[in-house]
């Protein structure tokens, strides 16, 4: 094997660079000395009282820092929205061979897919899991139909947009609603019920679903857009 | 060997981050590129989710028993929110990056970065 | 931003601009010349030096928009280009200014107050914007190109009035300077005269007639600087009587070369001659400018050149004095070559049609004519304005007696009494002349030259009115002069500030790994370098 | 009334997009006016504070400090006259989606005060921006976009480096804590945070080393995208940058550095654009020496200066945009933007915007850009900044000379093509001139408005110098 050809002298010296970079990086970092008292313990604390939801990460990513969340979903939309612009759906599915096992073993495990993407959503305060994690079991199942129900299966156009679009709405409508009815944006404006209830956690289960059903319409609709891409 | 995990996990996550950073540095293909960097974000999640975990720190969730949420026993839930949301971008970035770069190879039929010249002074 | 002043000195130089634009006013671009006059206005009522800077910089730019019509793009380029350079600097020297006076008010300026080299760099500055402005030797490339390119009249309004900003922006400026810290103003003074000796020689070598002129007035104002640097009282006035006689003779030089060009449709002395007698007032009113611009005693030209001649000598400068004599001498060159190359001589064989020249050519013409005229016979008339000037800007008034006699350091004389010995003396000889023109012998055509023997074949021009200047080029002192060319370093600039920008260019072009490598590289050095 | 009505209202505009698709361009315009107008009423009641969800240590807190308002004011500005212009073009989807989120990107950026969620802004601007530079969707748009997003991940690599070494270290995330925090962990960590954002935040600031990239992004995406990056992007980056090296009382031999940096920016942005025969690059050229030069302003980190500065940021932004905007009109009607369609066009209007807005760059009387020169030279002399002010003053000769000649061209070429702007867009073009104009005329109320600013975004930093 021709070593030249392999191994170019920019390659070497590029590969020089970024093994000093790492090593003083580690040279710096392997000795940090972290915080004693973070923020994370301060959630922990309050937790239990101003939220109710078991799951302390759940709170933090839809109550304490619910703002990150929504522009994390509006992030979502976008690179959806510009991968759509980009790849308009074709009409050939890449994987529209006919496999009667595969389609049977999926039309079976769609419906449990979607039900256990449902649990996952509705359960986000209660155990590990939520809006996002649910959203792309959903979408999960989704992809499933693409790879076996060939090129005659495809979303319903106005059914996705409307949902996803509805959804986002609904999660800023809520933090609006904070404003109007608390004192600021996504505050607690439902009970909180008490923890381990189904329904306590007060605003964040509704805010997880709205952003699991966005979740699931986009990622859905990225899978049939990538999976469509074949002739545009 | 180690009191704790920290030095081992940095170790491992910087050197992952070094050959992502190396690969966004001389690979030519594009797709390898984006590929490269979703790697260097994951090696970045691992650095620092590895430093705020210690052994035998459990979930931060009342589940099974546990009732009380205790710093003593339980792991940081801020930086588990904060990568989630990094993910998430990591992800919406990746497949907007892919999309365009299938969208330019139809164009111009190659996706070699060091071939990209119909910018600049010329045109 | 704006704040305004009436002074004496702004009096007189929007007097002179009001005169030369509305003289030259004609309605197809009168908004642009508004705009200049607008702008002249503001710089010279200005009260701050913001306000003062704002007006110097729209005259620059409208004058770059009224140019624009007609010029070359390489020309509006250098045009703009050292126009900009000279406002930047004022603009340092007024920030620099501004630090150490706390004020923009012109009255509260002391440039006494200044450390030395404070001092000496905000004098170099503005002494930069008024080198540029008056087309100082160096950076005169720009006013030679765009007199010649600009629109017949709208070169009249350049050389008139536009030249004469720098000049009141040194009096504003830079006048009232300390008497110890001179060494600036000596390297000005010399400056000024080289500037106008090259000048003169350039000029006298030019074929078109409007780059003679372009070289003319580079020449005078090379006088006015010398003045200006001398910081003396007669100087003063005799740079501020020099520069209303610059306005007036351009005026009329410039409007006259208008009409022929009307007239003929050609600009070159080689394309032209013989026009005596299809014009004789435009040959009339040339004269009268001719005798203003070379300084002789006659008119108004040589009251400028009186005072600077005394006033040197008061000063001691004998070399410089030498200098600006010499140069002044051989302008006279140049004026005759004006003269005969448009109106004497013979006709060149093209024969093409001649027009008639618009009568508003003549208005500009004859009005400064009758002011060259006024100031022959009353050549201390403006004295009491410019003493007052002087007094204004801190000097001593200067003694003044009767409007008639323009009195000096060194003697005064009687202006009227010379007029019209003059006149009477010019009278006897013209009709002495009339009266031998009857038995001459009219010459057939431009070959009879048989009192000298020899009969030229046809297609020979005896008019070498255009070739006066070529001979010139054997003597080896002006042989240097004519040879050297400032152009030549300003494009050889231009050529090394273009490469430049295209290897700095090419950073802009790297792939996008050797972006992020330099990147890197830059984050790892700098690692290193602060751990 | 709170400050996040400036993002979620935009927000929740995209979110209902589909309900209006036909009439996207109309809603855009109300949407920034109203923004505009909400931005103009809270003038009186600065400085805002506002806490999302929780109080303080946990919340993410909002400030509209006078700075944050100058700018938010101008972000929403110049997007109203961005909408206003395009009212005339159907409705598009694409640009209403990446105008609208860059909006909120910018704003988000310029108001949060929590490193993290700043990070959020900091994704949501650069990827609008990707979005809005592969408009055109042809080879050379995703070319410039492909490069842009490539060098964007890498700058957010260590933006996000940075955040977590922050929380491993200090463990919090509201900026005003980390500053208090900031000088308890030790040196090196320190030196590395703040090495890594100001790679990050260089990159996006388009500061000398790291701006390389940017004229091809700007010759990628369509004139008027070019107009927003400039006169919204990069000024939020530039805020961004100077807050946080003030808030983390960065040493003055780091300042020193970068005032270098910022100088070099000026000088080679401005030598590399004299030749250049495309008008995009040659206006990205322009842009980011105006970026070195508002960048030098803010490095020196005085209060006449940092006012010169914000006055600088505006009256570039609006000279830049309407350059841009006109671009546009040429770009659409002569399909291209080399520099010689200055020669093939007839319009004494659009001459007229190219004059003004080439004299305003320039910084010359009696236009705005003149004002912002003359404050900050004089900022400089006052600080005897003597070099400085030499290289401000030789390097604008050099843009004078490429400005002029490009507009040397209005006089040249023969058959011209009559360009006719519609009521609406003399109307656009019309008021930003006259607003430079009255700027350069009577920029002491602005002036006022951008000391007050300065005193704001200094105030901590002399308070700890």
């Amino acid at each position: 094997m021709n070593l030249k050809r392999t191994l170019r002298v920019e390659t070497l010296l590029v590969a020089l660079l970024v093994s000093v970079t790492t090593l003083v990086l580690m040279q710096i970092l392997l000795n940090l000395h972290l915080a004693g008292h973070s923020l994370g313990d301060e959630i922990l604390h309050i937790n239990a009282a101003s939220t109710q939801s078991a799951n302390a990460v759940t709170s933090v990513v839809t109550y304490f820092r619910g703002l990150d969340t929504l522009g994390e979903v509006s992030i979502l939309f976008l690179s959806i929205f510009g991968v759509a612009l980009h790849m308009p759906r074709g009409s050939k599915n890449l994987f529209s061979y006919h496999n009667t096992l595969l389609y049977i073993g999926v039309s079976i495990l769609f419906p449990l897919m979607l039900l256990f993407g449902v649990y996952v959503i509705l359960h986000g305060h209660l155990s590990p899991g939520g809006g996002f994690q649910g959203g792309v079991i959903i979408a999960g199942a989704f992809l499933l139909r693409f790879l076996t129900y060939g090129d005659h299966y495809e979303l319903k156009e106005r059914v996705v947009s409307l949902s996803e679009s509805l959804s986002g709405a609904g999660f800023i409508v809520l933090g609006l609603l904070g404003l109007l009815v608390g004192d600021r944006i996504f505050t607690q404006i439902l009970p909180l019920g008490t923890l381990g209830e189904l329904l306590s956690g007060g605003v964040i289960e509704l805010i997880y679903i709205f952003v699991g059903l966005k979740v699931s319409a986009e990622i859905s609709l990225l899978a049939e857009h990538f999976v469509k891409a074949h002739n545009v | 060997m180690f009191d704790s995990l920290h030095p081992l996990i940095t170790m491992i996550s910087l050197a992952i981050f070094g050959v992502a950073l190396l690969g966004v540095l001389v690979k030519k293909n594009l797709f390898k590129i984006f590929l490269a960097f979703s790697v260097a974000e994951s090696a970045l999640f691992l650095f620092f989710i590895g430093n705020h975990y210690t052994p035998g720190l459990k979930a931060p969730i009342a589940a099974d028993g546990i009732t009380r949420f205790d710093p003593a026993f339980m792991v940081d839930p801020l930086p588990q929110a904060m990568i989630l949301t990094t993910i998430v971008i990591g992800i919406a970035v990746s497949a907007l990056g892919l999309s365009m770069v299938i969208r330019y190879y139809k164009l111009t039929g190659h996706m070699r970065i060091d071939k990209m010249d119909e910018l600049g002074e010329e045109q | 931003m704006l704040h305004f002043e009436a002074t004496l000195l702004g009096h007189l130089f929007f007097g002179l601009s009001l005169l030369v634009i509305v003289a030259l006013l004609r309605k197809n671009d009168g908004l642009w010349h508004l705009l200049l006059l607008g702008s002249l206005g503001i710089i010279f009522y200005a009260s701050s030096l913001v306000t003062l800077f704002i007006g110097w910089e729209m005259m620059g730019w409208s004058g770059y928009f009224i140019l624009s019509k007609t010029a070359r793009v390489s020309t509006l380029q250098r045009y703009i280009l050292f126009n900009l350079g000279g406002a930047f600097a004022l603009l340092g020297a007024i920030a620099l200014l501004f630090s150490f006076m706390g004020s923009m008010m012109l009255c509260d300026i002391d440039l006494t107050l200044l450390p030395v080299w404070a001092l000496h760099s905000v004098s170099a500055l503005v002494l930069i914007a008024v080198f540029v402005k008056s087309g100082i030797i160096g950076a005169h490339d720009w006013v030679v190109d765009s007199y010649q390119e600009a629109s017949p009249l709208f070169s009249a309004v350049l050389s008139a009035i536009l030249s004469k900003a720098g000049i009141y922006l040194f009096i504003v400026l830079l006048l009232k300077q300390p008497h110890d810290e001179r060494v600036l103003f000596e390297l000005m003074a010399w400056l000024g005269a080289i500037t106008s000796v090259v000048a003169t020689f350039k000029a006298i070598s030019q074929d078109e007639i409007k780059r003679l002129l372009a070289y003319s007035s580079i020449a005078q104002l090379g006088y006015i600087i010398t003045a200006l640097s001398l910081m003396q009282a007669y100087a003063l006035e005799a740079a501020l009587y020099h520069t209303v006689i610059h306005t007036l003779v351009k005026l009329l030089l410039f409007v006259n070369v208008a009409a022929i060009m009307a007239i003929t449709g050609k600009e070159r002395f080689s394309e032209l001659g013989g026009l005596l007698y299809r014009v004789p007032l435009l040959f009339v009113l040339l004269v009268i400018g001719i005798i203003a611009l070379a300084g002789m005693p006659l008119l108004g030209g040589f009251n400028g050149k009186f005072l600077l001649y005394t006033a040197l000598l008061e000063e001691k400068r004998a070399l410089l004095l030498a200098t600006v004599m010499f140069s002044s001498a051989s302008a006279f060159l140049y004026c005759y070559k004006l003269v005969y190359g448009i109106y004497l001589g013979q006709r060149p064989h093209d024969e093409s049609p001649l027009h008639v020249s618009p009568k508003s050519y003549y208005i500009p013409q004859l009005l400064s004519a009758a002011l060259l005229i006024l100031l022959g016979f009353l050549p201390a008339l403006p004295t009491p304005l410019f003493s007052a000037i002087g007094v204004e800007a801190g000097f001593s008034a200067l003694e003044f007696t009767k409007p008639s006699i323009l009195n000096s350091p060194f003697g005064s004389f009687n202006g009227a009494v010379l007029m019209s010995a003059f006149g009477v003396v010019f009278v006897l000889i013209l009709g002495l002349l009339q009266r031998v023109h009857s038995k001459a012998k009219a010459a057939q055509n431009a070959q009879d030259i048989s009192y000298c023997g020899e009969v030229p074949k046809a297609g020979v021009n005896l008019h070498f009115g255009y070739g006066m200047g070529h001979e010139l080029g054997r003597i080896g002192f002006i042989a240097f002069i004519l040879r050297r060319q400032s152009r030549r370093f300003w494009d050889y600039l231009n050529l090394i500030v273009g490469d430049l920008s295209i290897l700095l260019r090419s950073l802009y072009a790297l792939g996008t790994q050797h972006i992020l490598l330099l990147s890197l590289l830059g984050f790892t050095l700098l690692l290193l370098g602060g751990l | 009334m709170s400050l996040l009505l400036f993002i979620l209202l935009p927000l929740l505009a995209i979110f209902l997009m589909p309900f209006y698709r036909a009439y996207l361009h109309y809603v855009s315009t109300v949407l920034s006016m109203a923004l505009f107008g909400l931005a103009l009423t809270c003038k009186a009641a600065l400085p805002l504070v506002e806490r999302v969800a929780v109080d303080l240590p946990l919340a993410i807190t909002f400030e509209l400090s006078s700075v944050s308002w100058l700018l938010v004011t101008l972000f929403t500005l110049s997007m109203s006259l961005f909408s206003l212009y395009h009212l005339r073009f159907s409705s598009n989807k694409a640009l209403f989606v990446g105008t609208n989120m860059l909006l909120v990107g910018v704003i988000g950026l310029v108001l949060s005060r929590d490193i993290f969620n700043i990070y959020i802004f900091f994704e949501i601007s650069s990827i609008s921006a990707y979005l809005l530079t592969s408009l055109n969707q042809d080879a050379k748009a995703y070319g410039g976009a492909i490069r842009y997003m490539i060098i964007g991940a890498f700058a957010s690599l260590f933006f996000l480096l940075s955040i977590m070494l922050i929380y491993l270290t200090i463990g919090v995330l509201d900026l005003q804590m980390i500053a208090q925090r900031f000088n308890l962990i030790d040196e090196q960590v320190q030196y590395l945070i703040l090495l890594s954002l100001f790679i990050a935040l260089g990159i996006k600031t388009e500061l000398f080393g790291l701006n390389f990239w940017v004229p091809d992004v700007y010759q990628a995406s369509r004139s008027a995208v070019s107009g927003l990056f400039s006169a919204m992007l990069s000024k939020s980056y530039l805020f961004l940058l100077f807050h946080l090296a003030y808030l983390l009382h960065v040493s003055t031999s780091q300042m020193a550095f970068l005032t270098l940096v910022a100088a070099l920016t000026f000088a080679v942005a401005e030598f590399s654009a004299l030749k250049s025969r495309e008008t995009k690059r040659i206006f990205a050229f322009s842009t980011l020496g105006q970026i070195g030069l508002i960048a030098l302003a803010l490095s020196y980190g005085d209060t006449a200066l940092t006012e010169a500065a914000l006055f600088l940021i505006i009256v570039h932004a609006l000279a830049k945009l309407m350059l841009f905007l006109a671009l546009d009109l040429l770009e659409r009607r002569l399909g291209s933007t080399k520099s010689e369609i200055f020669a093939r066009f007839e319009s004494l209007f659009l001459m007229a915007v190219f004059t003004v807005g080439a004299l305003s760059l320039l910084g010359i009387p009696p236009f705005a850009g003149f004002a912002a020169k003359l404050s900050l030279l004089k900022g400089l002399a006052g600080l005897e900044a003597y070099g400085a002010m030499a290289l401000i003053l030789t390097v604008s000769l050099i843009e004078a000379a490429y400005l002029f000649r490009l507009l040397s061209g209005f006089r040249q070429g023969e058959q011209k093509m009559v360009v006719t702007l519609s009521p609406l867009e003399r109307l656009i073009f019309g008021v930003m001139m006259f607003a430079l104009l009255l700027l350069g005329l009577m920029p002491q109320p602005l002036l006022a408005l951008c000391q007050e600013a300065a005193q704001a975004m200094l105030g901590g930093y002399h308070a700890a110098l």
